[in-house]
This record gives structure tokens, C-alpha cells and sequence, in this order.
């Protein structure tokens, strides 16, 4: 299946990149997600320790699952304000 | 009203918006682009976010605070891009008919934005540099 | 700033007062004339004052919210004579570098400004019958 | 010796007037004032009961002694803000 990956600030400056289509293998969990990134991106390794995960704009946990389709956002700790 | 904006904010926008006859109390937090922060100088702050969630965030805010209390109007800006010294990157709106709900849910307000809506910021000083400010390496406004 | 004003009180004013680009923090309450306060509908709200006393009392508490925070800013505007619904009887505005600070020095100044600044209101309902407010019988506002 | 006494709001109602210059024996005190008040209005008696006495526009108690020329006011419960 595939998601919408979307990144942020740290996290986007040091990929390069905002938007990525990324395909997984279904089914699978935020967990999962986790861990095929830092496969791929090795680099972000030190700033993902410090991010959460969104699912369709909503905080999640590991246990989440992806659905086909959905945004996945990798949120670096928040600083508005 | 929820608002996420790249122009100036005007603090009278946000009374606007919470205003009620019913209401005795408002209260509003202005945050502002502090110039000094120990001995770093600030140019200016530089703030991004991700539209969606952090609409999607603060309106989730707007709804617990008006469940949490007997409010009449609550009311949040966030500005994006720059933000030089003394201007407006933030402003919380609450109204009430008497004082006590609005000093609580004012602070819970901004606390609660801080935690959970998707902004970033990076200072730029006046070397021209720049850095990602992390709430484990605050920053310089409010 | 501190004042006493007969005029409307714009919301600016007072955030002009504690503007400071050192200020990450501004915090503004503003007192308005409430419509209904249970079954009983003002129609507006008349303020007297022994001025002198007030100007001091305001002063005083100026200066003691100063020594207890570390504020950049404070003021206070009053407004006297009458007050229509919806309209401000009174601004309260802190600015600090952090937020914690303004969000302690605002309900304390206001909280003291209705316990010793002589200033007194009269309520005048539809009917144009007007009656004194006292604390141990509140009136319209906030 | 005389002071100046000056009321406000349902005080001044009752009474009709809004300042006054009262002739006092001195030494006198807050306590001996507020005995000579009621004397001379006892229709404020009520109201009394809820007022506090400022000397030159600072809050005062009975110990309070009063000075020739001094602006004595009577304050009803405030209601400010």
C-alpha cells in the first residue's frame, strides 16, 4: 500500500525533500513505518528520536495502523507560540 | 475563530473576535519577538507549521476550552513566516462573564499550544544565523 | 501608566503602554459592561471615584506588582461616568519577558484593583432604576 | 483644629453634600471622628458600619491620629473594575 509522508523543519532541511509517496507493506503500524524510515534514512537517526508520528493529522502511537492513502507526518518537537 | 496567517496580527482582531454582551471578562495574551534572550540578539523569528493538523490542533483546543469552562469566546492566532523584533507571532483571545475562567483557560490556552500545535520556529540572530528552537532549547518570545 | 479617563478605553492604548522589545509576554484583561447577570439586565454601568486616592491606590499597586515580578510594563485605565453594555470599564495590561510572570501579575492587579482603589459603580437596569454595587452584592461586570 | 471630610457614593446620597470642613478637638483620633459622625448623622449609622476611613487618600484605622488640615475621607465597600 501506499501513504503520504510529510516532514518538517530539522527533519526536512536535513531529507531535503516535504512530500514523499512512500509504499509499505500492509499490514502495518506506525511502528513499522518507524522503522523502514530509518532504514532508508539512516541520516535522520538523532532528530527521529526526538519526533512523534501523525496519522491523518492526529498524534499517534506505535501500535497505530496505516490505512492506504493516509498522510503520516513526522512532527519534531513543537516550538509556537 | 481559529487563524493561521502570514500578515501582521492586530491585538483588536482577536478582542473582536471574543467579544459577547454577555461578557464582563476578556482576556488576551499577545506573544511577542523578544529582542534579548540572556546575552543572544534576536533579528527575528521565522515561524513554519503543518496547515492542516495544526487548524486541525488548535480548534480541538478552542472546543476543550469551552468545555472545560463557561466561556463565550476563545479565539487564536498564530503568525507564519517572519516575525522581526516586537511584532505579533502569537495572540489567545478568551471571554467570559466573570474573570475566573478566563485567567484559567488564557494560560491553559497558550501551555497547551505550546505542547501540541504543530509550529516550529527558528531564531535568526544578528549575524544572520539561524537555529531550529526546541522547547528544550528555549527560545526568544513568551 | 496609570489613568483615570471619562473617554472609551482603547485595547491599543494599553498594549502601547507595555510595549517592549524585551517583552515576549503581554498580557491584557479588560473589563466590559455585561448584559445579563441572571434574570437582571443592566442597561449600563455608572463609575465615581475619589480621584486622588484612586491615582494613588493605582500607583501603589503598580509599583508593588513591579517589585513582586520581574515586569517590563504596567498599566491601568479606569474608566468613569457611564459605561454602556459591551463597552470597557477597565484595562489591565503586564508585559515580562516570559509568560509566567504576566500571568501572575494579572489577576493579582486586578483582584487588588477591586479591593482597594476607591472607586464605586451603579447599576442602571432597563427601567432606569439604579442601585449601588457593592462586593458583597455583585453587580454587571467582571 | 479642622479637617476636610469628603464622602462618596450612597454616603453622599444620604448626606446631600460632598465635601465638608469639621471642626474637631484635637488630639483627635480616626475613632474619635467616627464617634462625632454618627453623633452629628445618625442616618448614616447603616452605612457606616461598612466604611473605612482614609487619611490624606492612605488607608487608616482608629488608632489613626488626624492632623490639622487633613483630607479625611469615608469609603464604602469599592466596587471598581
Amino acid at each position: 500500500m501506499k501513504i503520504n509522508l510529510v516532514v518538517f523543519a530539522g527533519v526536512k532541511e536535513v531529507l531535503g525533500w516535504e512530500r514523499l509517496e512512500i509504499a509499505l507493506t500492509a499490514p502495518a503500524t506506525v511502528a513499522d513505518l518507524k522503522r523502514q524510515l530509518l532504514l532508508t534514512y539512516p541520516e535522520i537517526t538523532d532528530l527521529m528520536a526526538h519526533c512523534v508520528i501523525s496519522v491523518d493529522q492526529e498524534y499517534s502511537d506505535d501500535s497505530t495502523v496505516l490505512e492506504e492513502g493516509c498522510e503520516v507526518g513526522v512532527i519534531p518537537p513543537v516550538s509556537g507560540g | 475563530m481559529i487563524k493561521l496567517t502570514e500578515q501582521p496580527i492586530q491585538a483588536q482582531e482577536a478582542l473582536d473576535a471574543i467579544a459577547d454582551c454577555n461578557a464582563g471578562a476578556n482576556l488576551l495574551f499577545v506573544g511577542t519577538t523578544r529582542q534579548w534572550t540572556g546575552e543572544q540578539e534576536t533579528r527575528e523569528l521565522k515561524y513554519e507549521c503543518y496547515q492542516e493538523m495544526a487548524l486541525k490542533q488548535m480548534q480541538q483546543l478552542h472546543d476543550q476550552a469551552m468545555e472545560k469552562w463557561p466561556l463565550l469566546g476563545v479565539c487564536m492566532i498564530h503568525r507564519l513566516g517572519s516575525v522581526p523584533v516586537g511584532e505579533t507571532s502569537i495572540a489567545v483571545a478568551v471571554s467570559s462573564a466573570h474573570r475566573q475562567p478566563a485567567f484559567q483557560a488564557g494560560p491553559w490556552l497558550i501551555d497547551r499550544l505550546k505542547q501540541v500545535v504543530p509550529v516550529w520556529k527558528q531564531e535568526i540572530n544578528q549575524q544572520g544565523d539561524s537555529s531550529w528552537v526546541h522547547p528544550v532549547n528555549p527560545g526568544a518570545t513568551s
